[in-house]
């Protein structure tokens, strides 16, 4: 087995689990982390998005060896138990989510994006959201979501 | 140089797991999500009236927080997971099966073949589908044993250890090839298993009335759905003899007749509990391992969960039809529509699965929202040796469109009209019978038209 | 996944040394882009995957006196981060942004690109005609040699099982050499290349081409050079009428296969057109220096 | 080079399924303060039908869409339905709501007529209010009246309902008969810029033209169409699947099989056409599928504005459309059937 320490969403976790464990099992079947979903286990379609040491990766690409001592954000580390991130409360606001299976990947891959680049481009959001395949929605609400949390955190305007 | 390197044990091989939940690789460890208690709510939620508002969704803030439970999210104490093993020939007949070097795996709680189904056959329409093949394999992605054990991994190589052997037949994958029926995919059934024909006027007439005749062969090809949330179920049945399933299911009723058909139960002892589905578009219309999964769970007393792969989502789900359409269109010179003749063979794949529906859907709308006095439409569905086409999105509607809005564009082109104008001028207006004589209401052809003509600018570059 | 042993490196010595020690069945895993890929697919059955993430002598991109040296860690966002790269190899840069999508260039490495030697890595072609050499290290040393050596064939490199990529130079010579990367795929994201292709070169007197240097992806087992069309333009005027008769040689240098991506056809036209616009985006960043 | 070229495509489609009975049954509660709940047997597959559902049924009790809790697709509880399938839920679901949320209003009713002191068919449910019908300022919370209905009169507001759309079975030889009972209409136009040496087609804008009958809620018929759009464009120019001379499939994964990404989707501009059906719930048609149909069509006519390359077999690859630049005649189209 392969024990593993690391930071979750801000707090340190621990768990032993077979060397073979994707960070994305680690998360989902070791921390009952089940926001960041399996869509295609192979970096295909991003549901799986989750913020390694600031950037966001597909967590069915790394080994549960591999972030041993790493800060991982999850989905699930977006909101407080106060309130939703921009992010989240604009998509919301947009109905930019249909099934929603895709949407904790994308907001994540978002976030990646505004933690970078705060003010970016309708082309970059376009550009950070291409590892993030959407059946439902035609991606048109999340960009205006994504540019609208921008701007919230920017603050240029009011959060709702 | 390697000493301060830590290595991780490897337990050296599966068939040397023992039993306990360390060598079976189970998680241990628990613990709990957060989510926000207090959240603003948008004001058209809480606004009357109701109708027109853009109210946010509920269900929306809970996708977006990660906490939607999918089934694939939903866990069970004890459960066990499935897979299956799929034929990968596209036609034989198979000879046997031989489980027992599976059954013996450590971690191989059952293991389940289509003889032990009581009613192996389902399907909307015929019922031609197998839930786990077991005389003869249709096409390759086809399931032909299910496995359940204590992890995904131990079910997987569970399956590659079960022995199938098989009498190859010779397959049949091109529609129009099938159409001879010299290769029955369902022997002895004809391949040609629905046709649909709309008929109004007077073809000859209005062929004779044209002064423009088009013709064309359009064709369009096999989709898949992609929904992101592969299907996904968990079976867990009961010591009254009920059995619950959760399911990515899109049509839970229809679902739970057919699911008591092949398990050949009284209805009321079958529950099935719909979460919210992870993209649908037609994929999930239909039951898929569901009975297999009952059965496993009865067998072993335990939930079992199976989730697709996302390439048992391409092979063993439902497609979209590939379609090979011949469009014959009479027009005057003023771009009149005085007759068209449509024939339309479809690419049903292994099961009829909904493609009864999608062929009579496509035939009725086949001739397009034109007001087309002079009409015949003929639509076949023919099996092939392929992947099941069933719903998805449209039901035919997208490839006839592409058919004859293509040939309205070679109409307005070669007549020197505008393909807006052309459009507008054949178009159905309110009251305007339908190809099938229906009197229409509320019909916005011309609105739409013009409407999204405006928004595009359509007149503005000159045409 | 089957079952393997995971062993990280702090080092590409106690790489090398820990491959040597559970070799040969052993696999180096790095941005693990396609290697976790392959391990799902059960493509390898290893006994023991040797993680080199935490290597921290295979990061850094820095200039020094053999010229651009980049090391096998660096990431694809890294690259396209670099302010160096981006001022003098925007062909680099572009290369990098073309390959899958934000997740995976924050993952995948230059070296685990170069390694893995599918015949349409975007890597390859802006650092083939920048005449890139790579270091590999082994049990008795290192080694140095061109990129072209390096490729053996679709999947295959020069490096044994118990030898790793170090790094990866751009020669001092070929700093700032106008260089220009294009890739033609299926899509504009996440898109395999059907073809790519990369130009360097430089303007001569009399507005002639000088030292160019041609590369060609997905269109033979390895990323390739394109000598016929090299040798073409050599010292003749820079017309767009010798950059495509070039474009044309290019086609004949080639080896496109026919598969369900594209027919050879298909790719033969592509080259010819992606050589042309290489040339003359090349051609175009020379006269902006 | 690059050529730019506009193209339409023009669509109809039918709601629900094809003559076959395809019923919605649904209960609708009102609570002792006069939020609701709705039972319904359908299931969200994504649509955000339980939203518009739930605006249906506040809608016909004269409350918000926040008062009204959706319950739905557990067999054991929620009664039948045909599922979401067939663009049918707003209008057959909707339509079995809106009767039986007429049912518990009507209960309301009458037990707020003699508390108002005037016949039950005066009243009106408006703004969370049962009031009279031309004189709003006499009226009742409804809380109050549900409270006073369940716990007063004895008759706890409730109401249940089932709808199948009313069709005519075909004549089986020409297919005459009403198939269905209502249609929707759209019109999709494309904008795409072709790439005259690779034959690539970059779509650069579509405008969305449709109609649903009363948009129930505007933001998610726009995400209808705009994913379906979204679809369309993997038919045009991108999506195949694709299989061996041993009938295996070649491209079962997202790698191989091409979809849009955020990068390869145009800008969208949408818009719903005004209309009103008579026999859907406040007019109400539907929206889901037809959003996917017309797309394909578009595409591919503009591209044969930009480069007079006419596609007639989906989906426009660049190599196939850089073939037909190169013939420009119509020598792709391979597939014959045979003779009658």
């Amino acid at each position: 087995m392969t024990d593993v320490t690391l930071t979750i969403n801000g707090e340190e976790r621990s768990a032993s689990v077979p060397p073979e464990t994707s960070l994305l099992r680690l998360l989902r079947d070791e921390f009952y982390l089940t926001g960041s979903k399996l869509g295609c286990d192979v970096g295909d379609c991003g549901a799986c998005t989750v913020i390694v040491d600031g950037m966001p990766v597909n967590a069915c690409l790394m080994l549960a060896g591999q972030v041993d001592g790493r800060d991982v954000v999850t989905i699930e580390g977006l909101a407080t138990l106060e309130d939703l991130h921009p992010i989240q409360k604009a998509f919301e606001e947009f109905a930019s989510l249909q099934c929603g299976f895709c949407g904790p990947g994308v907001i994540i891959s978002a976030k990646g994006l505004l933690d970078r680049n705060p003010d970016p481009t309708k082309e970059e959001i376009k550009d950070a959201l291409s590892g993030n395949l959407c059946r439902c929605t035609g991606y048109t609400k999340m960009i205006e979501a994504v540019q609208d949390a921008a701007r919230i955190l920017r603050g240029e305007k009011e959060a709702a | 140089m390697t000493d301060d390197v830590k290595v991780a044990d490897k337990t050296d091989s599966l068939t040397d797991l023992k039993e306990t939940d360390e060598d079976l690789r189970l998680p241990s460890v628990v613990e709990p999500a957060h989510f926000p208690v207090e959240t603003i709510d948008t004001e058209a939620r809480h606004q009357t009236p109701a109708v027109g508002q853009r109210a946010t969704r509920p269900d929306g803030r809970l996708h977006g927080l990660g906490q939607t439970k999918y089934i694939d999210d939903i866990t069970f104490p004890n459960m066990l997971f499935a897979k299956m093993k799929r034929a990968g020939i596209s036609s034989a007949l198979i000879k046997s099966i031989d489980t027992s070097e599976a059954e013996a795996m450590p971690g191989v709680a059952a293991v389940l073949t289509g003889k032990e189904i009581p009613v192996n056959s389902y399907g909307p329409s015929y019922q031609d589908q197998p839930v786990l093949a077991d005389e003869r394999v249709f096409h390759a992605g086809d399931p032909v044993a299910a496995v359940a054990a204590v992890t995904e991994q131990i079910a997987e190589e569970a399956c590659e250890r079960i022995k199938v052997e098989y009498e190859p037949l010779e397959p049949v994958y091109d529609p129009v090839e099938a159409m001879k029926d010299e290769i029955k995919v369902h022997p002895p059934h004809s391949n040609i298993y629905a046709t649909k024909r709309i008929k109004k006027g007077d073809l000859e007439k209005g062929f004779a009335e044209a002064d423009h005749i088009f013709e064309g062969v359009y064709s369009t090809q096999m989709i898949e759905h992609v929904p992101l949330e592969p299907h996904a179920s968990i079976a867990q049945w009961d010591p009254n003899g009920r059995v619950t399933l959760w399911s990515s299911l899109g049509r839970i009723t229809l679902g739970r007749a057919d699911i008591a058909r092949t398990l050949d139960m009284p209805i009321n002892k079958i529950r099935i509990v719909g979460t919210i589905v992870g993209g649908n578009f037609g994929g999930k219309n239909e039951i898929t391992t569901e009975p297999a999964l009952a059965l496993l769970s009865r067998k072993t007393g335990r939930p079992v969960k199976m989730v697709y792969t996302r390439e048992e989502e391409f092979i063993a789900s439902t497609t979209r039809h590939p379609f090979i359409m011949e469009y014959k269109t009479g027009v005057t010179d003023d771009g009149m529509i005085t007759a068209r003749k449509v024939r339309l063979v479809l690419d049903g794949g292994a099961y009829c699965s909904w493609s009864e529906t999608t062929l009579g859907k496509a035939c009725i709308l086949s001739a397009g929202p034109y007001n087309i006095e002079n009409l015949l439409a003929e639509a076949y569905c023919m099996y092939t040796n392929k992947t099941m086409t069933g719903a998805m999105r449209g039901f035919g509607a997208p490839q006839v469109c592409f058919a004859y809005e293509s040939q309205m564009d070679e109409i307005a082109h070669k007549l020197g009209i505008d393909p807006l104008e052309l459009r507008m001028k054949n178009a159905f207006h309110e009251g305007s019978a339908s190809p099938t004589g229906q009197v229409l209401q509320s019909v916005v052809v011309k609105d739409s038209l013009e409407k999204a003509a405006e928004r595009f600018g359509w007149k503005e570059d000159g045409q | 996944m089957r079952a393997f042993d995971f062993v990280s490196a702090e080092s590409a010595d106690q790489a090398v040394s820990l491959l040597s020690e559970h070799g040969p069945n052993v696999i180096v895993l790095a941005g693990g882009t396609d290697i976790l890929v392959d391990l799902k697919h059960a493509k390898h059955d290893p006994d023991v995957v040797v993680d080199i993430t935490r290597a921290d002598d295979l990061k850094g991109i820095e200039v020094n006196d053999e010229g651009l040296r980049m090391g096998a860690l660096v990431t694809h966002t890294e690259i396209m981060d670099d302010p160096y790269i981006q001022e003098n190899f925007p062909a680099l840069v572009h290369a990098a942004h073309t390959i899958g999508a934000v997740q995976t260039r924050n993952l995948g490495t230059l070296g685990g690109n170069l390694v893995t030697c599918v015949p349409s890595m975007d890597s390859g072609p802006a650092l083939m005609a920048l005449e890139a050499e790579v270091t590999v290290a082994g049990p008795d040393g290192t080694r140095r040699m061109d990129l072209e050596e390096f490729f053996v064939g679709p999947r295959k490199t020069v490096l044994e099982h118990n030898e790793v990529l170090l790094d990866v130079i751009i020669p001092k010579r070929n700093l700032g050499k106008p260089t220009d990367f294009l890739k033609f795929g299926l899509r504009k994201g996440q898109a395999l290349a059907l073809v790519n292709a990369a130009s360097a070169l430089w303007v001569g007197e009399g507005n002639t081409f000088k030292d160019v240097k041609i590369s060609l992806g997905a269109v033979a087992p390895t990323v390739i050079r394109a000598p016929a069309a090299e040798d073409f333009l050599e010292g003749r005027e820079i017309t767009p009428e010798n950059m495509a008769e070039a474009g044309r040689l290019a086609v004949e240098d080639a080896k496109p296969i026919d598969d369900f991506r594209a027919s050879a056809s298909y790719r033969r036209d592509l080259i010819a057109v992606l050589t042309k616009r290489t040339l003359d985006n090349a051609y175009r960043l020379a006269q902006n220096d | 080079m690059k050529k730019r070229g506009k193209g339409m495509g023009c669509m109809w489609y039918p709601i629900g399924f094809t003559v076959m009975a395809n019923p919605s049954a649904a209960t609708v509660k009102v609570n002792e303060d006069g939020t609701a709940t709705l039972i319904t047997g359908t299931v969200e597959t994504g649509q955000g039908s339980l939203t518009v559902l739930g605006q249906i049924a506040a809608e016909e009790l004269g409350i918000s869409t926040d008062d009204v809790h959706v319950v739905s697709a557990d067999t054991d509880a929620t009664p039948m339905d045909t599922g979401a399938i067939a663009s049918r839920t707003t209008y057959v679901t909707g339509n079995a709501i809106q009767l039986a949320a007429e049912k518990a209003k009507n209960i309301l009713f009458e037990v707020a007529a003699p508390m108002l002191g005037v016949r039950p068919n005066q009243l009106e449910a408006k703004d969370r209010q049962i009031q009279v019908k031309g004189f709003p300022q006499s009226c009742l919370p409804i809380g109050e009246v549900a409270a006073h209905a369940q716990n007063g009169a004895g008759t706890p507001a409730l109401g249940s309902a089932s709808y199948n759309p009313p069709t005519v079975a075909m004549d089986p030889e020409t297919g005459q008969g009403k198939p269905f009972s209502t249609y929707v209409y759209a019109t999709q136009i494309a904008e795409v810029e072709v790439d005259e040496e690779t034959g690539e087609v970059e779509v650069l804008r579509i405008a969305a033209a449709h109609d649903c009958g009363t948009a129930i809620n505007p933001m998610l018929v726009e995400g209808q169409i705009q994913g379906g759009i979204s679809m369309g464009v993997g038919m045009a120019i991108q999506e195949e699947m694709l299989f061996d001379d041993e009938g295996r499939q070649i491209n079962p994964n997202l790698t191989n099989y091409i979809m849009p990404t955020s990068l390869d989707m145009p800008d969208l501009e949408v818009d719903i056409v005004e209309n009103f059906d008579p026999t859907g719930p406040f007019g109400a048609k539907g929206v889901g599928e037809p959003t996917a149909v017309a797309t394909s069509a578009a595409i591919c006519n503009a591209i044969y504005d930009a480069v007079g390359a006419r596609i007639y077999n989906l989906p426009a690859t660049a190599e196939k459309v850089l073939a037909a630049i190169k013939s420009k005649d119509r020598s792709d189209r391979q597939k014959y059937l045979p003779a009658e």
